[in-house]
């Protein structure tokens, strides 16, 4: 191979990670000259800041995590895009009488905090005339589907639509998914390739890009015999029900193109973020996405 | 002039000498942890996302302290109760086993067991059993501190010199006033073993319960720093943690000589 | 004052541990009523292991014989025992170690006992050492403490393992007129390495002998005491001395 | 033949006997708990992500024996490094301490202060210095490990009686071969205390280290299935891990009633 | 065999914490080669103090006065101290016990000394319990240990506080015997409760008296200890007694 490397995921191998394990499966890595060895990290903060300090020399992170890592001076860029729509969703038990976010008052929502909740769930509620003073957040580590399903908190932030969901639904709870783009909030890339901006391999990076591309495709145009390749990485924990219910689900999320990107949305969610708090300083997309290609 | 000042000083007035030694070690004692911080960051040239300067930190604990204050406030209630309950715990395990053959039979390995279990992955699930309150913090704070207590106090319980207990038997004691005069007396200084490293290790409970259910607190704080890059204002978190432990230590340590006079 | 009463050891065999060899053998002893009762011997021949079979404190060993009690009652609980090592508790001051037996009998300390206890502590020459901890005492003031602890117990049973050994001649004899005076009507046990002590104050005396040792009683003198030194006292403390060097040989 | 019944057991059979009854014991005890834990299911209708029933948990440990085989054979050989790091530097800073009073007032609170601080929060910093393999996780444990030992060991070197010491330094002895010949000697109970509590939190360290970052190991599996929420499979790898704790503190009070003869 | 030597002590004083009374005021006291000198006072006057100044141990106490050698040179690492509590070491056997100053001092225990140590422990009649550990030995084979172990240490100067205490009589004129031989040519400093014992062994007497406390010698007798019954040795039993009670007075 003409480039190792090491590519930290964001939590432990789901399908949404598809077209990773699959380009890995199917050697199409390999064509590329390319030799990734896939890691799975213990704790979700971590993968940026390994890339930042040059442990690894790629991962999966999100585009509001992203930004503000960049506004906080990490040395990191977007490299592609693995999942270019939003994933996480406001979830709520139904038991709890709540039909709308506007029911939200007085209620418990738990979330494992990523940083972005007040923007994201206080412009949710507002949107539908209440205020974010109005809930009471509780950080419920990362027990998101089990504190909802034991009914010690209303609502979760944090879970992702085609995961998350499909947890509950096994447990048999009856929940339902607000989609925060649906209720005010901008529109982002939930999963997205990070790399260091100091010291990223062009070459790599293009080479990887396109193994990605070629295995979204092929995911796409053969769903069946993905899921089989899929699972066959890692029989022992994959090969499950909710990996399969979640595999339908994110059929659909994967980026056609990963290397594309819209600086402009980009843009747009930083400047939300910036009016809301989150970041102190408003990074420029196109200082943080590189032209590659 | 001379003549006075060659007089010993009195005890009061090198009582207080002796308090500020203390408090100047103590403060050297950080103003040297602060330069090798300082120098680690040099040396290894750590970015301030792993590791942020001393100075930075100090700046968010003088600028952010009303918000710190909130939070430290909810964390030190957790760790003030949970550790009463759990060195009762302690306690009361310690002189169940003595007292009676069978329990310490059944319960040690129990107990042993149970310390083996990481709070951290029985956290989310006593989270479900305890609701997101205060109750399961201060759970998490009594886990990790009863064990200490437990095998120290236990074991000082078991070792009171024979000539006691057979003081004790002539003069009548029955177990109860055995133990309550001779035995615990000796196991003071056990005891206090373990309640230094009870003190020590609380500020973790209750973090820990934090960072798994919470929606205040130190934890929780740092979590959001966490989230949202700001590691000087979780070291500076870190920093107050550590001041708890520190200043428990030398508050029980204080205390434990006050009641052990008899003791080096 | 409680009762006095007597105890009988008969034809007793004691040994540590199940293989070694017994330490006494065929031991018989009668303890008399409002009497003090002296043991002697050869220093390791078993005399506290009989002192502390009595007190209760010999789980360990294998002890085989009866111990008889005039009441047929057990000794338990009737019992005060002076140890070899004085074992003051070190977190209670002197005042309060010589008061510890009713703390561990669950009895309040009142100002009633602490008055005893201070006029005790007076006379064994202490009272100004009243309020301060054992650690601080020298090794005569704490047998001195221990015995004003003894002597605080007023049990029928009184046994005491070489009580006087750390004192100086003048303060030894001024206390042990001071314990025969207060234990008038107690059965005594005191074991002693000093014949002249023995003498002084025993109606009866006992010399272990042999290994494994048994007691043998001496002839009884025809004063009573506390006796004074006279030719009658001399020639036993002779035959003491004799004794144990036949012992010796 | 009565009268052989009625002999006395020899020491080695009645050993023996002892023996079956403490296994009788542990598995009485552990029979005890796994009804409760039924009991606990049935009686407050817990589902199964919350408490996973015993029998699932006994499925999982006969069904995925090899894996859990796999990941145990990891977290075992952290383990054992670790608690032989973590004792050693304990044992090192409470002599430290002992010997060194400078040491004594600078390290102590720095010590302390070390303990405050929640293993995730330096987690970062000792994967870029250790990377990810079994260094780190040995760190862990070992920096879990050292506090107890040195409380502990070093509370004990502090109480020798002071005629022993008054008897060393009139026959002569250094420093060293003071606390060789009889601090050391005088601080085994107490050095026990802290082995005991240490060899029982030895797995937590381990599998708190594996949680920093790793690809194997009990904690590795645990978090994986928590994420899945296949508790059952966690709370196999939890019951091994307490297996660890029972079994290291049995076998450590062993040796030490081996080593401490004159000791209670 | 080292060279022994003497030492002075001069108007010495000493106080335990600042405010307190002093024990010893104007104390002076000269310890002459190659001989027994012999301390004898009340309990609690200060004796062990005084030894444990010169095995320098005191070190929280407040001491003033100087301590003279013969030499010039410190005492430090030149005495053996027997002190009044027995001080074995409850994981070592008796025989470790009484080799244990090689190990302290950093010299291998060899077999030689070992077999010095077996032969101590014969002639203090301890031999079957070489192997014992402490626990399980008597009051006073404590002692004879404690004794064998200063014996085995062969120092100029031997400190010995009440060394024959918990000894029978016939064994206690064996040991004072035994070790009057072989501390012959060392400067031994006795302190002792038994005039008997004193009048045997000293070449020189101090009774303390007073409080605070200062040493007065007693006029020596012309006979070379160790010394028997005689009529000379039974007047001076009889001053001792005389300035111990005119003290107690
Ligand atoms: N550590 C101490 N702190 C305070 N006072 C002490 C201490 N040690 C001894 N003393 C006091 O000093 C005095 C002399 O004690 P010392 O032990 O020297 O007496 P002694 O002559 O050896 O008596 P004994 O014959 O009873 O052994 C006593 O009054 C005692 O209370
Ligand atoms: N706990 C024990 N374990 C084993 N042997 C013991 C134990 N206690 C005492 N012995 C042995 O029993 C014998 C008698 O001991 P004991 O203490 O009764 O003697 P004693 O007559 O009081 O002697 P002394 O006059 O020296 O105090 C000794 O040989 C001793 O070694
Ligand atoms: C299957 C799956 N579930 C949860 C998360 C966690 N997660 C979802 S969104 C977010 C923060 C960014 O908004 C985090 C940490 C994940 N990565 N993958
Ligand atoms: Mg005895
Ligand atoms: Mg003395």
């Amino acid at each position: 191979a003409d480039h190792e490397l090491s590519l930290m995921l964001d939590w432990f191998v789901n399908p949404n990670h598809g077209p990773i394990v699959i380009a890995h499966e199917k050697g199409y890595f390999a064509e590329q000259g390319l030799e990734v060895a896939i890691q799975e990290p213990a704790d979700p903060s971590m993968p940026p800041k390994l890339v930042a300090a040059g442990k690894v020399d790629m991962a999966i992170s999100y585009q509001p995590t992203l930004t503000i890592d960049v506004a906080a001076g990490l040395p990191l860029i977007r490299s592609g895009t693995l999942v270019s729509t939003p994933l996480n969703t406001l979830i709520v038990l139904d038991e709890s009488g709540i039909k709308s976010p506007a029911d939200l008052s007085g209620k418990k929502i738990g979330i494992s905090i990523a940083g972005t909740e007040e923007a994201t769930v206080g412009t949710m509620l507002k949107y539908h005339g209440l205020e974010y003073g109005n809930v009471e957040m509780i950080n419920v580590g990362w027990s998101l589907a089990a504190s909802l399903a034991s009914g010690k908190v209303d609502a979760v932030w944090g879970g992702l639509r085609n995961f998350e969901t499909n947890q509950l639904e096994l447990e048999n709870v009856q929940a339902t998914a607000f989609y925060p783009e649906e209720h005010g909030v901008p529109s982002y890339d939930e999963l997205i390739f990070v790399a260091n901006s100091k010291s990223y391999d062009k070459e790599a990076i293009k080479a990887f890009n396109s193994a990605i591309e070629k295995a979204t495709t092929y995911i796409v145009n053969h769903p069946d015999a993905a899921w089989e390749e899929f699972v066959s990485y890692s029989p022992d924990t994959l090969d499950n029900e909710l990996n399969a219910m979640a595999w339908e689900d994110s059929l659909t999320r994967f980026a056609l193109r990963p290397a594309a990107v819209d600086l402009a949305r980009y843009d747009h969610y930083a400047q939300f973020m910036f009016d809301h708090g989150i970041i102190k300083t408003l990074p420029k997309a196109a200082d943080y996405n590189p032209i590659i290609n | 002039m001379l003549n006075v000042l060659a007089q010993p000083l009195s005890p009061i007035r090198s009582r207080r000498i002796s308090w500020l030694k203390k408090a100047l070690q103590v403060l050297i004692s950080i103003s040297v942890l602060v330069v090798l911080w300082q120098a680690a960051i040099t040396i290894w040239d750590l970015p301030s996302f792993i590791l942020p300067t001393p100075l930075s930190v100090f700046d968010v604990l003088t600028e952010r302290y009303p918000i710190l204050f909130k939070h430290t406030w909810v964390t030190a209630q957790e760790i003030l109760i949970g550790l009463l309950l759990g060195v009762s715990i302690g306690l009361f395990f310690a002189l169940q086993m003595l007292l009676f053959a069978p329990v310490r039979r059944w319960l040690l390995p129990i107990l042993i067991a149970s310390q083996a279990i990481p709070v951290f992955a029985i956290a989310p699930i006593l989270m479900l059993w305890l609701d997101y309150g205060i109750a399961s913090k201060v759970a998490m704070a009594a886990i990790i501190i009863f064990f200490p207590v437990t095998t120290c106090c236990y074991d000082g319980l078991r070792s009171t010199p024979q000539g006691y207990l057979d003081l004790a038997h002539t003069l009548g004691a029955n177990r109860w006033r055995r133990l309550w005069h001779v035995q615990l007396p000796t196991a003071l200084p056990a005891l206090g073993s373990g309640l230094r490293v009870a003190v020590v290790i609380a500020p973790i409970g209750a973090v820990v319960g934090e960072w798994v259910g919470s929606s205040a607190g130190l934890g929780y704080l740092m979590l959001q720093a966490n989230a949202r890059m700001m590691i000087d204002e979780m070291f500076a978190a870190l920093f107050i943690l550590s001041l708890f432990s520190v200043a428990l230590y030398f508050s029980v340590d204080w205390l434990l000589k006050k009641l052990i006079p008899w003791h080096a | 004052m409680t009762d006095a009463f007597a105890i009988k050891i008969q034809h007793a065999r004691l040994a540590y541990g199940h293989t070694s060899e017994p330490v006494l053998q065929d031991l018989s002893l009668t303890f008399r009523a409002n009497q003090w009762t002296c043991l002697l011997g050869r220093s390791g021949c078993g005399k506290t292991s009989v002192l502390r079979k009595l007190a209760g404190l010999l789980e360990d060993a294998h002890w085989r014989g009866d111990i008889l009690t005039c009441d047929g009652q057990p000794l338990a609980g009737r019992i005060a025992y002076m140890a070899q090592q004085d074992l003051l508790l070190p977190w209670l001051s002197v005042l309060d170690n010589v008061c510890v037996g009713y703390r561990l009998k669950g009895q309040p300390v009142t100002e009633a006992i602490r008055q005893q206890g201070l006029r005790l502590l007076e006379q064994v020459d202490m009272a100004d050492k009243a309020q301060a901890l054992p650690q601080t005492l020298s090794g005569g003031m704490r047998q001195r403490a221990a015995l004003a602890r003894t002597l605080m117990q007023d049990q029928p049973v009184v046994l005491m393992d070489e009580p006087f050994s750390a004192l100086d001649a003048v303060t030894r004899h001024k206390l042990q007129t001071l314990s025969f005076e207060l234990l008038k009507n107690k059965t005594v046990v005191l074991v002693t390495h000093d014949p002249q002590e023995a003498v002084r104050l025993g109606h009866q005396l006992y010399v272990f002998e042999g290994n494994p040792a048994s007691a043998r009683p001496l002839p009884a003198l025809s004063s009573q005491p506390p006796r004074r030194l006279d030719p009658d006292t001399a020639q036993l403390q002779e035959q003491i001395l004799e004794r144990l060097e036949d012992d010796h040989a």
